[in-house]
């Protein structure tokens, strides 16, 4: 490929393994100045390996990164950063302890050395002009551990532009946002894109990616697939690519009765969380919950779940009032909760696809006091058979594995406990389309087999392609409650939006 | 004998007499020996007397009697547990007009009166004790208790001194068990196993040590063959010396220590002249005198 | 999705899977080989039956801590108060051993039950109050010092039954008794951890507490019986102690505390918690153990062995971490 | 990752916020006066200037240890290797500081030179090889005792020069000189971790390293900086102690680490790292101090001691953490 002066990055036969494993394989990229290059993949085709390698992150075994035509260090993050390169990671990369503005300015307070001398008031001056004007209203002295992941995301974007960077990569910056936050984001991008500043974007949200991409570049498995200008491309063209095969519909049609009531909750709150919530969920039923960020959806989850108490109200299972002080209480009562935090509060990084799926019915799996491990065993062969879990071995630890069959050994554990009602929190959040379009089948699967969902999502697509019915929050307080047939984005919003 | 004592120690203003105590070690059954005689002497003589230990740390018997002193008791005794480094303490309280008394071991700096012994003569006798039974020839190893401490120190350079005596007698290894039973009875152990039988006569710089040293050495048939001696005559090593175990101890007087150092306390806090030093001579113990030593049962 | 090449199916990813957990426990494993090597290439004596023997006996008493401090690091706990317990455990047991007043398993008893109620009580106040594990078994371990001396009055107990002596001091078939109490111990804690519901949650707090909690396991309870665990291992290291030198110090087991920690955390338990293994923890105690017995039995003078002993211990962890890379 | 951002933590509210920062400060002196004020009550010679003072230099070789391993823990290290860096320095200040063969200026910067490099090794050996702080120090501790033994023959050091002996015996305008010295290191520690960018970046690597790398920071500066900067500290209080008892001592500052560790922690800097400050540290070791004095007065016998400042320390803690709910 020749150099081209329009090109202010060029990467070239750019390979990476983890001990013996490609994770890259030869791959190439160019970016143009002033554009929004998206890069595509499933989860696991090394996205976010190629970007980290780019910001020195990670160090590169063979091939090329010419920023402006001239070599770029490998494996030097200061000096990738001094040349202009920022980026949003895809884990939320903060130090809880620090404030928002120690957060934003972190490793570069001063000009000067170890040595030099801190001036907070400065920071703090700087980071309020600057989340000021991307109309964030978060206080830069507030300690970065008390926001919500939303707004960390949002002070991780503050971060990234506010290094007057050329080339920022925004790796899933989305992922906790709601569509205003995005929206903001993407005028702030339509900003630098003006100023000439080059967007690598990286997002399972295709819909994102067909309105702010210009480029869109394809990792399969490691490999250069292909890059492509968005114009040329369309959803069905880029999931082919991305997946190799064509994907069917996303929400396949599911008619199911519904059966009789397994949970209820009236009008339970939870003191400066929500209050006065009341529903009910059938078997067979998606109840589906929808709300802007900061609603309080996942509070009122963890509250039925026993993770947190509830201030006043009663929630009953199967027409039996019940108290629920931890999720102990919550499992006997037959309730799951898939966490929309799966590495907070989901699996154990350290065990295995196995143990974790076993953990949460571990009692079931002994004999005289021991651990059957062929029970164990067969349980989770099935049920990585069943989900379609994609993993070398049942034995292989979680933390190795992709986001969404991460997500898959979550909802397999809860399955496992013979739930009579799964609350799903944000299922697919940072998934792929494939491993979504599969979640999707499984909720659906679930549904047949008379178990009730409660489904929280911010993806409205998501909520009116699943749901039988629709609960509305607004900040803490139920807003609507609409049938299929009412609901549409437009309805949606307008309830979530009120007050 | 000390029907007037109760009347006797009150101080000048009719208070009763404070006497500050900082010991070595409160975990050392010798030490711990010496206090409860202090304590006994002080109740008999109606002083109240205020017991702090060291443990072991200079630093903190330095602290101590600056606490002393800012207390302003009548008089300090200190069971030092260093040399020099328990100095600054003698001195500081000399300087505060109090007077203090080292029992048991010294310091450099010279207190008001020293009652107790010379820590390098115990393993002079020690030692002496094994080159006669060896003849003058033979293989020898030490059992040294916490490397740099005082009684360390000059125990190693008692024993030494003897040794220099005796050019037949090898020294053939030495290491410590840092005063501790088990310790020691690993040490003898690995000892037995690098030496086996070559091993004529053990000298463990405290009782402790020793009993570690005899329980490794029966465990391996060979206490017939070795001889083991330490010091301090505490009631196990007595015991072990009546049973002919342990070849013999060295016996310090706790209780003279003790009731001496009270006396010599109580006497100048009133301002009387007492013994600049007084000397309680070790005692060799071995199976031919131990019953003089043995006390009865409580 | 069968067009769809997984990374995660990869068969290369596998093998790399099975190398890195087989070098994770091999690494140390090692680098226990090579100091046994060298050491044996070096003297004669290190390599004979009774040696061995000898250096396993020795290691036991530290090894029964090492296994209790890994159930407690594994759940991301750590503790402080093992030495003091085995002063207070072996104070105990002394008391109720002397000169045949009791028949031998009064004593053992006894001692263990002081340390099962000294190891519950770090983990009531562990689990009960916000207190950081690293403070409040600190604070036992100055109590528990405390209380052996109070116990004891300070001064060391013996003439114990012979029965009792038979525990650290007796053969059983020409085994000594502490080697036999180690392989049984082993034997139970690896079955604790590896085969028992109680194990998996071990792992479980300390990999990911909140994931733990919200599968239903009660934190509290799991940190309590590790707790509670590792005072009964205490008690019987202590008991073993007391019965190998045929008295009860209440000095004893002073610093024993580290050289646990050391041998669990060389033996490949993180700190951070959610790992270890109980061979891990024996090796690391065996690793300890034989450097302290060839350093003996080469004579190296004393001030240079605590040189040496710290350089090996660092140069095999050094060794086994560029292994795992 | 153990350190994954609890999104529940939530309520931003200002106030609230300000609240538990204030609260997590004050926890601990409010247990701390809570204790002065017994003290004073129970008994009245506590409560006297000269004692207050004595207190305060007697804590003075404790805190200074407490400040160098606050910086350590706060990166989410340890330090076992103070107790023996203060004999080592000690001992190495000591054979400079015979009776005036060098101006006073040699021994203390041949003192601060040993705690220097010998700080840096820690710092190399922990950021080059994958070895753990417990482990590194632990074999440092060993290595520095040995180290402190065979620079000293075994023997104390003594008749040090009266103008180094002033250095931890002397008096200015009345205020002792350990107690001076001890407000300048506070003030100069608490500047670097609130005040330069050194302090920010141990906060950051502590709290979450992965971010302070992908902020450009280099972990391993900061690394060797905080170990270095334990040792140096380590080396005052090595200076300070060698001319307080006038004799270079190599057995000194056994056990020593424990109690700077103690004292960090129970001024509220977590073992998990990124949490921490001086004032908490400095409470706490005046705390350790307080209790110590207060039970040396009320003659509480040496035994009880010990329980009793087990039961303090845990309970001071107990309240802090209740205080912060
Ligand atoms: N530190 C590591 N050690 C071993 N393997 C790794 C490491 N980091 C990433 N991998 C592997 O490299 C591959 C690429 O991972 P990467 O995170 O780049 O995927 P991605 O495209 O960003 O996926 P996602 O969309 O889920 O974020 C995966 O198979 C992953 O398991
Ligand atoms: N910045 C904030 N300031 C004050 N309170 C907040 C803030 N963010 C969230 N909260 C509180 O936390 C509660 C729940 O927030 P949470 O983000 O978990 O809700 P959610 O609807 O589940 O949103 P999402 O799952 O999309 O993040 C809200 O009721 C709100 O009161
Ligand atoms: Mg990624
Ligand atoms: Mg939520």
């Amino acid at each position: 490929m020749p150099f081209d002066r329009d090109y202010v990055l060029t990467i070239r036969g750019l390979t990476k393994t983890f001990s013996g494993v490609k994770a890259l394989d030869n791959v190439e990229l160019t970016v143009r100045q002033g554009e929004v290059h998206a890069l595509m993949g499933e989860n696991g085709a090394g996205k976010s390996t190629l970007m980290k390698i780019l910001i020195g992150l990670l160090t590169a075994d063979s091939g090329e990164i010419l920023l402006d035509g001239h070599e770029l260090k490998n494996g030097d993050v200061n000096e990738a950063m001094k040349r202009g390169i920022a980026m949003i990671h895809q884990e939320i990369m903060a130090v809880p302890e620090l404030t928002v503005a120690q957060n934003i300015f972190l490793g570069r307070e001063t000009t000067g050395s170890l040595f030099g001398w801190l001036n907070d008031n400065h920071l703090n001056q700087q980071a309020k002009q600057l989340l000021d004007q991307m109309g964030i209203s978060i206080r830069p002295d507030t300690r970065m551990k008390y926001l919500s992941v939303a707004e960390m995301q949002m002070v991780e974007i503050a971060k990234a532009i506010s290094n007057d960077a050329r080339v920022i990569i925004m790796d899933e910056p989305t992922s906790a946002l709601s569509d205003k936050e995005v929206a903001t984001l993407f005028g702030i991008i339509r900003d630098l894109k003006q100023k000439g500043v080059a967007i690598i974007y990286i997002s399972h949200k295709m819909d994102e990616i067909f309105t702010i991409a210009d480029t869109i570049t394809v990792l399969r498995d490691g490999q250069y697939i292909g890059t492509r200008p968005a114009a040329d491309l369309d959803i069905d063209r880029l999931i082919a690519m991305m997946v190799g095969r064509e994907l069917g519909s996303l929400f396949p049609e599911s008619s199911i009765r519904k059966g009789n009531e397994v949970l209820s909750v009236r009008r339970i709150s939870r003191t400066g969380a929500f209050s006065d919530v009341s529903f009910s969920v059938h078997e067979g039923e998606v109840l589906g919950i929808a709300g802007l960020m900061g609603a309080g959806r996942t509070e009122v989850a963890r509250a039925i779940f026993g993770l947190d108490r509830i201030s006043s109200g009663e929630i009953r299972i199967k027409g039996q009032p019940v108290v629920i002080r931890s999720p102990q209480d919550a499992i006997q009562y037959g309730i799951g909760y898939v966490s929309e935090d799966r590495k907070g509060w989901g699996f154990v990084p350290r065990l295995s696809v196995k143990q974790n799926i076993t953990l949460a019915s571990l009692p079931n799996h002994t004999k005289g006091g021991l651990l059957q491990e062929k029970s164990e065993t067969d349980v989770a062969t099935k049920m990585i058979a069943d989900l379609r879990i994609k993993t070398a071995s049942p034995d292989q630890h979680v933390l190795y594995l992709s986001g969404g069959n991460q997500q898959k050994v979550v909802i397999g554990k809860v399955l496992l406990a013979s739930p009579d009602v799964i609350i799903l929190d944000e299922p697919t959040r940072g998934i792929d389309i494939g491993a979504k379009a599969e979640i999707y089948k499984l909720i659906n699967q679930l549904k047949a087999s008379g178990i009730a969902i409660i489904m929280i999502s911010s993806e409205l697509p998501e909520i009116l392609g699943l749901s039988d019915r629709i609960l509305v929050l607004t900040k803490g307080k139920q807003a609507a409650m609409l049938s299929k047939e009412e609901a549409t984005q437009e309805t949606i919003m307008a309830y979530a939006m009120q007050y | 004998n000390q029907s007037d004592s109760t009347q006797a120690s009150q101080g000048d203003g009719g208070k009763k007499l404070v006497v500050g105590a900082t010991m070595l070690s409160m975990q050392n059954e010798f030490i711990v020996n010496v206090n409860d005689e202090m304590a006994k002497q002080a109740e008999d003589a109606g002083v109240e007397l205020i017991t702090v230990d060291a443990e072991r740390s200079a630093l903190k018997q330095v602290e101590q009697v600056e606490s002393f002193i800012a207390q302003k008791v009548d008089a300090i005794i200190m069971n030092p547990c260093e040399v020099e480094a328990s100095s600054p303490a003698v001195a500081k309280a000399l300087a505060a007009k109090i007077p203090i008394i080292n029992v048991n071991s010294e310091t450099s700096t010279k207190p008001s009166a020293f009652v107790g012994s010379d820590d390098v003569e115990s393993a002079r006798i020690a030692m002496k004790f094994i080159a006669d039974k060896l003849g003058g020839k033979g293989n020898i190893v030490m059992m040294h208790g916490y490397m740099g401490q005082a009684a360390q120190i000059k125990r190693e350079q008692g024993a030494r001194e003897i040794l220099k005596q005796y050019p037949g007698l090898k020294l053939i290894a030495h290491q410590t068990a840092e005063w501790d039973r088990a310790k020691a009875m690993d040490l003898m152990e690995n000892w037995i196993q690098s030496y086996g039988s070559g091993v004529n006569a053990v000298f463990a710089h405290n009782d402790e040590m020793g009993m570690g040293a005899v329980k490794a050495l029966t465990d391996a048939g060979l206490k017939n063959k070795v001889i083991v001696v330490s010091i301090d005559a505490i009631p196990d090593a007595l015991q072990a010396v009546q049973k002919g175990t342990l070849d013999a101890t060295v016996f310090q007087n706790a209780e003279q220590q003790g009731s001496k150092a009270i006396e010599a306390a109580v006497k100048l806090a009133k301002g009387q002249a007492v013994e600049k030093e007084t000397l309680i001579p070790f005692q060799l113990v071995t199976k031919d005198n131990v019953a003089q030593f043995m006390k009865k049962p409580e | 999705m069968k067009n769809t090449i997984d990374p995660y199916l990869k068969p290369v990813r596998e093998s790399y899977r099975t190398r890195v957990s087989r070098l994770g426990k091999a690494g140390i494993f090692v680098a226990f080989i090579v100091v046994c090597v060298a050491l044996s290439l070096i003297t004669p004596r290190f390599l004979t039956v009774p040696n061995l023997m000898i250096i396993v006996t020795q290691v036991s008493i530290n090894a029964l801590l090492a296994f209790g401090v890994t159930f407690v690091i594994i759940t991301g706990g750590i503790d402080l108060s093992l030495g003091s317990m085995v002063a207070v455990t072996g104070v105990v047991a002394a008391l109720f051993a002397r000169s045949e007043t009791y028949p031998v398993v009064v004593p053992i008893l006894a001692g263990l039950l002081s340390g099962l109620l000294f190891g519950a009580f770090n983990g009531f106040v562990i689990t009960r109050s916000k207190v950081p594990p690293f403070i409040v078994t600190l604070g036992t371990m100055t109590i528990g010092r405390g209380l052996a001396l109070i116990l004891s009055k300070g001064r060391p107990i013996s003439n114990l039954s012979d029965s009792f002596n038979f525990i650290g001091g007796g053969q059983l078939l020409g085994v000594p008794m502490p080697i036999i109490i180690l392989v049984v111990l082993f034997a139970v804690c690896s079955v604790i951890l590896r085969k028992t519901v109680l194990g998996r949650y071990m792992y479980a707090v300390g990999g990911n507490e909140q994931a733990a909690k919200a599968s239903g396991i009660q934190i509290n309870n799991v940190k309590m019986a590790v707790y509670t665990m590792s005072g009964l291992l205490a008690a019987l290291a202590g008991i073993v102690l007391t019965s190998r030198i045929t008295t009860g110090q209440p000095n004893a087991g002073a610093g024993f505390e580290l050289d646990a920690i050391a041998a669990a955390i060389i033996g490949g338990t993180s700190t951070s918690g959610g790992t270890g293994t109980m061979a891990g923890t024996l090796i690391g105690a065996l690793l300890i153990g034989v450097i302290s017995n060839g350093l003996d039995l080469l004579n190296v003078s004393s001030y240079y062995q605590q040189v040496v002993m710290g350089v090996i211990i660092i140069g095999a962890v050094v060794l086994d971490s560029v292994n795992q890379k």
